[in-house]
C-alpha cells in the first residue's frame, strides 16, 4: 500500500468550512432516499406544520429502503454528492414487513464502510422516521445537514 | 418527448415562498420542455381542464405537475392525464410544497430549491415507461383457518353472502375457547346456548364445508388464487361412519387427560369433546390409548355399533384452491405455571386459572356446576381472585392488557357468590380495572355493590400453603399497607397469549406477526383486518387480546373485507412492481432468498435454462429483490434504478 | 552515431518537453507504468519491462468518439404503433436551452455529433522503449493505419504520427523474452524513431527517422567515441545471446490451422480464468469494445479495449456468439496472432515481450502453447462447440461499423454489450 | 510439507484409477522453480505432476465456479486449503457447486508464502525458489541467491488466518495442523485505518488509477459468477462506467465487494491476480472485518449458515431505534 499526502487543496478546502461555520464555497448538496410509507410521509408533516429545515438537501423517493442498493449511495458519492441521508419505517413497521430489516444490515455494513474510503463518517447517515414523527425528521434532516455542512463541499476524493 | 410541466401556487401556499411565475418560465427551459405554465390551483377543476387542454392540443406525451406531496393528489392528477389519453405513469409529481414552500422562508433559496426539484422530476419522467395493470381471474372460495366463534361469524357472513367456505379447525370440534366458556359478561347468558346453534348453522349451511382435525401445511399461490395443502390428521376412526354415540368412549379402559375441561378432569384415550361437539366425532388419541401403546384392547372397534374403528387410518394432504383466506386461530390461555413461581408454579392445588374455573362453574363440566377445592371437595368460604397473571408484568415479557380478564373475573366474582351463598368472601386484587364497553363498567359496579365483592388496588406477591389454606399476601395500594388473606380458593386472570404454532403458520402464510406471535394488520388505524399479503385477513384474538363481541363484530368486518375484493370476477394488480430481465438473469435464486411475499418463482424456458420470474399478482413491489439482484436484471417499475441515478444526477449538476 | 551523458538525460528530457508531452517509465512503489514525464521525476530503466507497454498512449483504453442524443421517443398508449408515436426534431444545439421544436414526417432517430479526431491528438515523444514495445505499435500500425486498403482509424493515426519513440534496447533480457523468436531482437530498431543504447556512463543513440534526428538535435548529444560505440555493440550482442527462441516458427500457421480443433485447446485452457491481463500489458493486442453510455437520453459512445478472453466477446446482437466457451475465446488470442492476423498482414502480431506469460494470474504460457499446438495435428475434439470461426477472422478490422448500428439498437433496447 | 505431497498424489491415482473423477485439480510448477500454477490431471500417469509446497497460493475453488466446469457436469477431484474451503462452503451453501460432482481432498496449510515478497528482496529475476525445513532460498536468472525463513515471506492474511485446516473435504492430506485461538485478527489494516480522511482518500485515488480493468480479480474470485452479465460490464442500470478513472475504477470494485459481502472468506486471489498491484485488501479485508464487528459472522464456515445479506434478525445489535 502506498500512503499518498492528502492534498493541500483538501484541508484548505476543510477548514475554510470549519471556520466559515455553514458558509463554505459553494452550497452543499444532500440527497435524501425515502421510503415512501414511513419517511417522505414524514417529511410531508414536517411540511404541514410549517417545520423549517435547512436547504441543501433533495428527496428521492423509493417504496421501501430495502430497495436502495448501497451502490446506489456510493454512486451518488462518486458523482459528488456532499451527504447522503436513508430514512426508512421503523424497524418492524415496514410496509412490505421486512425490507428495512435487510436495508439496516447492509447500511450498517455501508456506514461502516463509508470512512474508510476516505469520507468523512458525519456525511452518510441512516435512520428511521415514522409518517407520523415530523419533528424527528425535522430534527434528523437539520442536524445531519449541520454535520455536512461544517465539513463543507467534497474536494480531492478517491469516490 | 413533449414534457409540460404545470406549476401550482395553491393560493399562497406555495407562492407565498415560491415565485411559481418564475419557476414555470425557467422550467420552460428545461431540455424536452415543450409547455410550462403556472396554475393557481393545480387540482381544482379549471387546473385539471387547463392540463387536459395541453395534453390535447400540444401533444404533449408526458407530465410534471409541481405542487404538494404525491400523497396527497398524485392520483387525482394520474386519473386526469389518463382522460386526455395519456398513459397515467407517464406523469411525475414535483413536491414543492410540503418538502419545499412550508418549510423555508427566503423566497430566493426556496425558488432555487423548488426549480431543482422540478428538474428531478423532469428527469423522473423523461425516462418513465407506460405501465399497464395484469388482469386475472378470481377463485371466490374462502378458507377460514381456525373454528371459534371469530371463525364461524365470519364462515356465516361469507357463505349468506353465497360464497364456499371451508373452516379448517384443527381439533376434532370447532367452538373453540367459547365452548368452554359458563357465561358471557356483561349479560351472564349461557355461552353455549349462544354458540352450539351457530356451530350446528355452520354445520348444516350448504356454502360452509368443516374440516375438523385439519391443519394448513402449506400455501403457495397468490391473492385470488391461493393452492392450500391441508393435513387431515388421522382420527383413527373413520368420520363417515361414525354416529358420535359416545359407546366407546364409555367402554375405553384407557384414561387420558381432559384439553376441554383444561385437565380439571380426565377423559378417555378415544374421546369426543363435548356433547355439543360440531362435528361429533371420535378421535383416538393415540399416546393414551392401550392397544397403540401395548398392542392389546381393541375395545372399541368391537363396541362400536357403526364400525367406524380403523387402527390402520394415515393423515392425507388434501390440496385446495382459494381466492382468500381469512386467519381466526384465536388464542391460547397464559402459562402462568412456568413464569409465577411466586404464586406456587402450579404446586399449589386450591391455585387454579380463569379458564378452569370456567369449567368448574359449568353445569356440564366435571363438577357438574358445583364450586369446589379440589385439595378436599369441599365448598370454598373465601375465594381471591388475581388479576394480571401474565397481562401487563414486564417481568414475564407479557406488557400488553389482555382485556378481557378484568370483566371476566367480575363474572366469575358473582357466579361465585350465587354458586356458594352471597356469604362468601370474594376478593379481587386487580391494579386497574378495564372496563370500557358497553354495559361493562356498570356490571363491575353491580359486583363491587350487589354482590358486596371486595376489590383490593395491588398486586399479589406471594401465595404459599398453611393450615389447610392459601394464604394470599399483598398490599393494598390504597391504603399503603401489607395485606394477607386466608383463602380456600384463589384463581388467577391468567392472561392471553397467541395462540399455540401461530407464528410458525405465520411463515407459512407468509404474514408478519409481533414479538407475541399476534398477527399484524396491515395498518392499526385504517386496514385492521387486512394482512400485508394481499387476499390474508384476519378476525379474532389471532391479531390481539379480544372479547367475544369485539372479536364477532371484527370477524364480519372481515366478512365484508373479503366480501369487496372477491365481487370482483378480475383483479386488477398495481403495475408498480419488479420484472426480470431473463435474457440477462444467472439463476443465483438471491431473489427468491429474500422475497417476503414468495414473488419470484424459477421458471424454465424453452432454451432448458431456469430463470427467475417475478410473479405480477404477488408481487407487492418493495423492490428488495432489485438492491439484491447482484447482476441488476431486475427493474422495479417506477422506480428503475436509472431512474433514481438520473434524479441523484440532477441534485448534483452544477 | 551519438552519445549522450547519463546525467544529461533530465536536461534531454525537459529540452523535449518544450515541444511535446515525454513518455517514460516510471517508478511508483515498484510498479513501473509508462507514465507522464515532468522535470524532477526519475526515468527507470533498470527495470527491463514496465508493466504495461506504452500502447495506452496512442491507443488509449477508452475514447469517446461521439455524442449522441435520442430524439424519437415512443410515448404511445400502447407502446410501438406508428401513428402513436410522436417523433420531433430538435435543433442541434448541445445546451440546455430548449431549442425550437418542428414536428417533422421523417425525423432522424438521433443527432450525432462527431468527436474530432484531431481534438485528443497531441505530440507525444515516447522515451526508454524496448524494441519489442516499438514494434507493438509497428504491428498496430497495420491495423489501424488502412494496411492494403484495409481501415484507417483516423483517431489512432492522429495520435500516432505526433509521437516519437526513442527505443532503448535492452541490457538485461529476462526469462521470459523470446524476441528472437518472433523475428525481433533486444536491439531491435523496428518502429523506433531513435535508437538509445546503455553503456556505463550514458547512451550511445542513433537516428533512424527524421522524427529521431530531430529528437536529438539536443546540444547535450556529442558524437560516440570509438569506444563508446564498441561498448555498444558488444552489450547489444550480451544482450542477443541472452534470448532464447523458445519455439519453431516454420510451419507454426499450418499446424495451427490443422489443430484448430483439436482438444488440447481445452486441455491448455482450462487453468485460464478468462481475465484480460494478457492481452491488456500486451504491446500488440488491439481488441476494442464499443460502448454507448447514456445519461437519461444523452450520451457518448466509446471506444474501450476490450479482450478476447473476455466472456461477452464477440457477443452478436441476436445474442449468439460464435465463441461460446472459454477454449474457443483461449484459442483465438493465439491463432489471431499467429494465424488471422499473420494472413491478412503478412507478419506476426507478437513481438517476444513475454509480459503475458509473467502476469498471467495462472501463468498461462505462450511459449508451451505455441510449442504444443506447433508440434503437429493433434486429436480432433469433439465437445465443446466446434463451430467453425473462419467467419470471425480479422473482426476487429472490419466489426466496427456493424457495431455502431448495434450499440445503439442495443441502448435502445436495453442492455447488451458488442465487442469489435 | 512432502508427505502432504505423497498423499494429495496417491489419493488423485486412487481416484482417477478408480473413475470417481474425470481430472484431478491441484498445484504444480510453472514454467520454473518459482512459480506455481493450477494443474488438471486427467491421467493416473500424470499425478506426479502434482505438488504442495508453499508456493501453492491458488484458490483452486475458481474452476468449479459456473461455465468453469469442462464438461459442465464434470467429476472433479479438488485440493482445498483452509481459506479455500470456505469459499467451496460459501459456493455450496448457495448451492452454486454440486457437492455430489466434487471429490475434496483438504489440505492442512502452514501458511502461505508471498512470491512479491521475494522479488521484492532482488533487483534481478527470481527464476528459482526452494524450501528446506523453515528455510527458503531464491535465486535469481543473474545468479544471486538469499536465504529466508518461512515465516517472514508468509501472505499477511495468513497472519490472521484462523481456519488452516480444510471445513470441508471427503479426505484430508495428512494430520491437522492447530487451529490459533482468540478472535480473528486484521492486522494488514492498521496502518490504512490510521489514515486521515483526506490522506485515506488520496492514497485510494492514488491505487485504482492504476486499475485497468482487466477483471482478474472479479474472474479470479471462487464466489463471483456472474461472468458477461457482470454489472460491471453493463450499461443499465449506469453504476459503473466503462471510463477506466480513479473514481470508476473504485466503484468497479465497490461492486465486487458489496456482491461478495458475506459471502467472501478473504481467500486474497482477487489481491494476488492483480496485474497492477491494487491493494484490494484493504476493501475486502475491512469489509469482513466489519461484518465481523456487527455479526460475529465469519463467510464460508458452517455449511448450514446463509449469506449475511441475503438474511436478517429481528433484534440486530445495530440500527437506530
Amino acid at each position: 500500500m502506498t500512503v499518498v499526502a492528502s492534498s493541500q487543496q483538501t484541508q484548505e478546502a476543510g477548514s475554510a468550512a470549519l471556520a466559515e461555520g455553514a458558509g463554505p464555497a459553494r452550497p452543499i448538496k444532500v440527497v435524501a432516499i425515502l421510503c415512501n410509507w414511513c419517511s417522505y410521509a414524514g417529511a410531508d408533516g414536517a411540511g404541514t406544520a410549517r417545520l423549517v429545515q435547512p436547504y441543501g438537501f433533495r428527496v428521492v423517493r423509493v417504496p421501501c429502503t430495502g430497495r436502495v442498493d448501497p451502490l446506489l449511495v456510493l454512486k451518488a458519492f462518486e458523482k459528488g454528492a456532499d451527504g447522503v441521508l436513508i430514512s426508512g419505517c421503523h424497524p418492524g413497521d415496514c410496509h412490505y414487513s421486512e425490507g428495512n430489516y435487510y436495508a439496516r444490515r447492509k447500511f450498517e455494513l455501508l456506514r461502516r464502510m463509508v470512512p474508510h474510503l476516505g469520507i468523512e463518517p458525519e456525511r452518510f447517515r441512516y435512520t428511521w422516521v415514522s409518517a407520523s414523527e415530523a419533528a424527528r425528521w425535522q430534527e434528523v434532516v437539520t442536524t445531519f445537514l449541520a454535520g455536512v455542512a461544517a465539513l463543507g463541499p467534497r474536494e480531492g476524493r478517491a469516490l | 418527448m413533449r414534457i409540460g410541466v404545470f406549476i401550482c401556487h395553491c393560493g399562497t401556499n406555495i407562492a407565498g415562498t415560491v415565485d411559481s411565475r418564475g419557476l414555470a418560465e425557467r422550467a420552460a427551459e428545461l431540455k424536452d420542455v415543450v409547455h410550462s405554465e403556472d396554475l393557481m390551483y393545480t387540482c381544482s377543476e379549471p387546473g385539471q381542464a387547463a392540463i387536459q387542454r395541453a395534453i390535447k392540443e400540444l401533444g404533449l406525451t408526458r407530465v410534471v405537475v409541481a405542487a404538494c406531496s404525491p400523497h396527497m393528489h398524485e392520483v387525482t392528477f394520474r386519473r386526469c392525464v389518463e382522460e386526455a389519453g395519456l398513459n397515467p405513469w407517464l406523469f411525475e409529481m414535483a413536491n414543492i410544497r410540503e418538502h419545499c414552500s412550508w418549510i423555508h422562508t427566503d423566497m430566493e433559496k426556496a425558488t432555487e430549491k423548488a426549480y431543482e426539484i422540478v428538474k428531478m422530476a423532469v428527469a423522473k419522467v423523461r425516462v418513465a415507461e407506460p405501465l399497464f395493470s395484469e388482469e386475472v381471474d378470481v377463485n371466490k372460495d374462502v378458507l377460514v383457518i381456525g373454528g371459534g366463534v371469530a371463525g364461524i361469524q365470519t364462515a356465516l357472513d361469507l357463505a349468506d353472502a353465497g360464497l364456499k367456505v371451508t373452516i379448517v379447525e384443527r381439533r376434532s370440534t370447532i367452538g373453540g375457547v367459547m365452548a368452554q366458556l359458563d357465561k358471557t359478561f356483561p349479560t351472564i347468558d349461557c355461552s353455549a346456548c349462544i354458540l352450539t346453534p351457530r356451530m350446528v348453522d355452520a354445520a348444516h349451511h350448504e356454502n360452509i364445508a368443516i374440516m375438523a382435525y385439519s391443519e394448513v401445511d402449506r400455501v403457495s399461490g397468490y391473492v385470488g388464487n391461493f393452492k392450500v395443502d391441508i393435513r387431515r390428521k388421522a382420527a383413527m376412526v373413520d368420520w363417515t361412519k361414525c354416529i358420535g354415540c359416545e359407546l366407546c368412549m364409555q367402554k375405553c379402559p384407557s384414561q387420558a387427560p381432559d384439553v376441554f375441561n383444561s385437565g380439571l378432569a380426565e377423559t378417555k384415550a378415544i374421546y369426543i369433546p363435548f356433547p355439543q361437539a360440531v362435528p361429533k366425532r371420535a378421535v383416538i388419541q393415540t399416546e393414551y390409548c392401550r392397544w397403540f401403546q401395548q398392542g392389546k384392547c381393541r375395545v372399541c372397534e368391537r363396541v362400536c355399533p357403526a364400525g367406524a374403528i380403523d387402527y390402520e387410518q394415515k393423515e392425507e394432504i388434501v390440496q385446495r384452491d382459494f381466492g382468500a383466506i381469512v386467519m381466526a386461530t384465536g388464542l391460547d390461555v397464559f402459562p402462568w405455571q412456568e413464569h409465577y413461581p411466586q404464586y406456587g408454579g402450579g404446586q399449589i392445588q386450591d391455585v387454579i386459572s380463569g379458564l378452569q374455573y370456567e369449567r368448574m362453574l359449568n353445569a356440564s363440566g366435571p363438577t357438574g356446576g358445583h364450586v369446589h377445592r379440589l385439595s378436599n371437595h369441599e365448598e370454598p368460604k373465601t375465594v381471591v381472585f388475581i388479576q394480571c397473571v401474565g397481562s401487563r408484568d414486564e417481568s414475564v415479557g407479557r406488557p400488553y392488557c389482555s382485556s378481557v380478564c378484568c370483566m371476566y373475573t367480575a363474572k366469575q366474582a358473582i357466579l361465585t357468590k350465587s354458586h356458594c351463598g352471597m356469604d362468601t368472601e370474594v376478593y379481587v386484587f386487580y391494579i386497574d380495572i378495564r372496563a370500557a364497553g358497553k354495559g361493562y363498567e356498570e356490571f363491575v359496579k353491580r359486583a363491587q355493590t350487589e354482590y358486596d365483592v371486595k376489590y383490593v388496588r395491588g398486586r399479589v406477591s406471594k401465595l404459599y400453603e398453611e393450615g389447610g389454606k392459601v394464604m394470599v399476601r399483598g398490599v393494598d395500594t390504597l391504603l399503603g399497607e401489607q395485606v394477607e388473606v386466608p383463602a380456600d380458593l384463589v384463581v388467577l386472570a391468567s392472561g392471553i397469549t397467541s395462540a399455540d404454532g401461530a407464528s410458525s403458520l405465520a411463515q407459512t402464510l407468509n404474514i408478519s406477526y409481533d414479538e407475541y406471535g399476534f398477527y399484524k394488520e396491515s395498518h392499526p388505524k385504517l386496514r385492521p383486518v387486512e394482512t400485508n399479503t394481499a387476499g390474508v385477513f384476519l378476525a379474532g384474538a389471532c391479531q390481539s387480546p379480544k372479547d367475544i363481541p369485539t372479536s364477532v363484530a371484527q370477524a364480519s368486518g372481515t366478512a365484508a373485507k373479503v366480501l369487496v375484493l372477491l365481487a370482483k370476477d378480475k383483479l386488477k394488480t398495481s403495475p408498480l412492481i419488479a420484472t426480470v430481465d431473463q435474457s440477462r438473469c444467472v439463476s443465483c435464486w438471491k431473489c427468491l432468498n429474500v422475497c417476503p411475499f414468495s414473488a419470484p418463482e424459477k421458471q424454465e424456458l424453452r432454451d432448458g435454462s431456469t430463470k427467475s420470474h417475478v410473479i405480477e399478482t404477488v408481487c407487492q413491489g418493495c423492490g428488495i429483490c432489485v438492491a439484491t439482484c447482484p447482476v441488476n436484471c431486475i427493474s422495479l417499475k417506477g422506480f428503475t434504478t436509472d431512474s433514481v441515478i438520473d434524479q441523484i444526477e440532477e441534485v448534483l449538476l452544477a | 552515431m551519438k552519445f549522450l551523458q547519463e546525467s544529461d538525460l533530465p536536461a534531454f528530457l525537459e529540452h523535449l518537453s518544450a515541444e511535446a508531452n515525454v513518455i517514460a517509465p516510471t517508478d511508483v512503489e515498484g510498479l513501473v507504468q509508462f507514465r507522464p514525464w515532468t522535470a524532477g521525476t526519475d526515468v527507470e530503466l533498470d527495470t527491463l519491462l514496465s508493466r504495461q507497454s506504452a500502447k495506452e498512449f496512442i491507443f488509449p483504453q477508452w475514447e469517446p468518439f461521439l455524442k449522441y442524443r435520442y430524439l424519437m421517443v415512443c410515448d404511445a398508449k400502447r407502446p410501438g404503433t406508428a401513428e402513436e408515436a410522436k417523433l420531433e426534431l430538435r435543433l442541434t444545439d448541445e445546451g440546455e436551452g430548449g431549442g425550437e421544436v418542428v414536428a417533422v414526417s421523417d425525423p432522424p432517430a438521433h443527432e450525432l455529433v462527431m468527436v474530432g479526431a484531431e481534438d485528443s491528438a497531441t505530440p507525444q515523444v515516447i522515451f526508454g522503449l524496448r524494441p519489442c514495445d516499438a514494434r507493438g505499435f509497428v504491428q498496430m500500425d497495420r491495423v489501424f493505419g488502412g494496411y492494403g486498403g484495409f481501415y484507417f482509424d483516423p483517431y489512432y493515426n492522429s495520435r500516432r504520427s505526433l509521437a516519437t519513440l526513442l527505443v532503448v534496447t535492452c541490457h538485461q533480457p529476462r526469462s521470459t523474452c523470446f524476441c528472437r523468436g518472433v523475428g525481433g531482437g533486444p536491439a531491435g530498431s523496428e518502429g523506433a524513431d531513435a535508437l538509445f543504447t546503455r553503456i556505463p556512463d550514458g547512451f550511445v543513440a542513433k537516428a533512424l527517422t527524421t522524427k529521431g534526428a530531430k529528437a536529438l538535435e539536443f546540444p547535450g548529444f556529442v558524437d560516440a567515441s570509438e569506444a563508446a560505440a564498441h561498448a555498444a555493440e558488444e552489450a547489444k550482442a550480451a544482450a542477443e545471446e541472452m534470448v532464447s527462441v523458445p519455439f519453431e516458427l516454420e510451419g507454426l500457421r499450418e499446424a495451427l490451422r490443422a489443430s484448430f480443433e483439436s482438444v488440447d485447446w481445452r486441455e491448455l485452457s482450462r487453468r485460464c480464468i478468462s481475465c484480460g491481463t494478457c492481452t491488456y500489458v500486451c504491446p500488440n493486442c488491439y481488441c476494442f469494445n464499443v460502448t454507448d453510455e447514456a445519461v437519461e437520453t444523452q450520451g457518448e459512445r466509446l471506444r474501450c479495449w476490450d479482450n478476447c478472453f473476455n466472456p461477452s466477446y464477440t457477443l452478436e446482437a441476436s445474442g449468439h456468439n460464435p465463441r461460446d466457451v472459454k477454449s474457443n475465446r483461449f484459442r483465438n488470442r493465439f491463432n489471431h496472432k499467429f494465424w488471422y492476423y499473420p494472413e491478412k498482414y503478412d507478419s506476426l502480431l507478437c513481438s517476444g515481450c513475454g509480459r503475458c506469460i509473467t502476469y498471467c494470474p495462472t501463468r498461462i504460457d505462450i511459449r508451451e502453447v505455441l510449442g504444443v499446438m506447433g508440434s503437429g495435428v493433434a486429436e480432433s475434439d469433439a465437445a465443446p462447440s466446434g463451430r467453425s470461426e473462419s467467419a470471425a477472422v480479422g473482426e476487429a478490422a472490419v466489426g466496427e461499423a456493424a457495431v455502431g448500428e448495434a450499440a445503439l439498437g442495443e441502448k435502445a433496447a436495453g442492455d447488451g454489450e458488442e465487442s469489435a | 510439507m512432502s508427505d502432504r505431497q505423497e498423499i494429495i498424489r496417491e489419493l488423485a491415482r486412487e481416484a482417477l484409477a478408480e473413475g470417481r473423477v474425470d481430472y484431478f485439480l491441484g498445484w504444480g510448477q510453472g514454467y520454473d522453480a518459482s512459480q506455481n500454477i493450477p494443474v488438471f490431471v486427467r491421467e493416473v500417469t500424470d499425478v506426479d505432476r502434482l505438488q504442495w509446497n508453499p508456493l501453492c497460493h491458488h484458490n483452486l475453488t475458481v474452476f468449479l465456479k459456473r461455465k468453469m466446469p469442462d464438461p459442465p457436469d464434470a467429476r472433479i477431484g479438488v485440493c482445498v486449503k483452509g481459506c479455500d474451503s470456505r469459499t467451496l462452503v460459501a459456493l455450496l451453501q448457495e448451492g452454486l457447486v454440486d457437492r455430489d460432482r466434487l471429490y475434496i481432498v483438504g489440505v492442512p496449510c502452514d501458511g502461505v508464502v508471498d512470491r512479491r515478497k521475494i522479488d521484492r528482496e532482488f533487483t534481478g529475476e527470481v527464476i528459482g525458489i526452494e524450501f528446506t525445513g523453515d528455510k527458503v532460498l531464491a535465486r535469481t536468472a543473474q545468479g544471486d541467491s538469499k536465504e529466508f525463513d518461512r515465516t517472514s515471506l508468509l501472505l499477511d492474511q495468513c497472519g490472521g488466518c484462523h481456519y488452516p485446516n480444510p471445513r470441508v473435504a471427503d479426505d484430508i492430506a495428512g494430520d491437522t495442523v492447530p487451529e490459533p485461538e482468540g478472535e480473528p485478527q486484521w492486522p494488514s489494516l492498521a496502518e490504512f485505518e490510521a489514515l486521515s480522511p483526506g490522506d485515506k482518500a488520496a492514497t485510494l485515488a492514488a491505487a485504482f488509477s492504476t486499475c485497468i480493468r482487466c477483471f482478474a480479480c472479479i474472474h479470479v474470485c471462487p464466489v463471483c459468477y456472474c461472468w458477461d452479465q457482470c454489472v460491471n460490464r453493463s450499461r443499465t442500470p449506469a453504476l459503473v462506467s466503462q471510463r477506466v478513472e480513479k473514481g470508476e475504477n473504485l466503484m468497479f470494485q465497490l461492486v465486487h465487494m458489496f456482491h461478495v459481502a458475506g459471502r467472501c472468506p478473504s481467500c486474497g486471489a482477487c489481491d494476488r491476480a492483480c496485474p497492477v498491484e491494487i491493494p484490494l485488501y484493504l476493501l475486502h479485508e475491512k469489509m469482513n472485518k466489519e461484518l465481523y464487528d456487527m455479526l460475529r459472522f465469519e463467510a464460508g464456515v458452517d455449511l448450514e449458515g446463509k449469506p449475511v445479506l441475503q438474511a436478517f434478525s429481528l433484534d440486530d445489535p445495530f440500527g437506530e431505534g
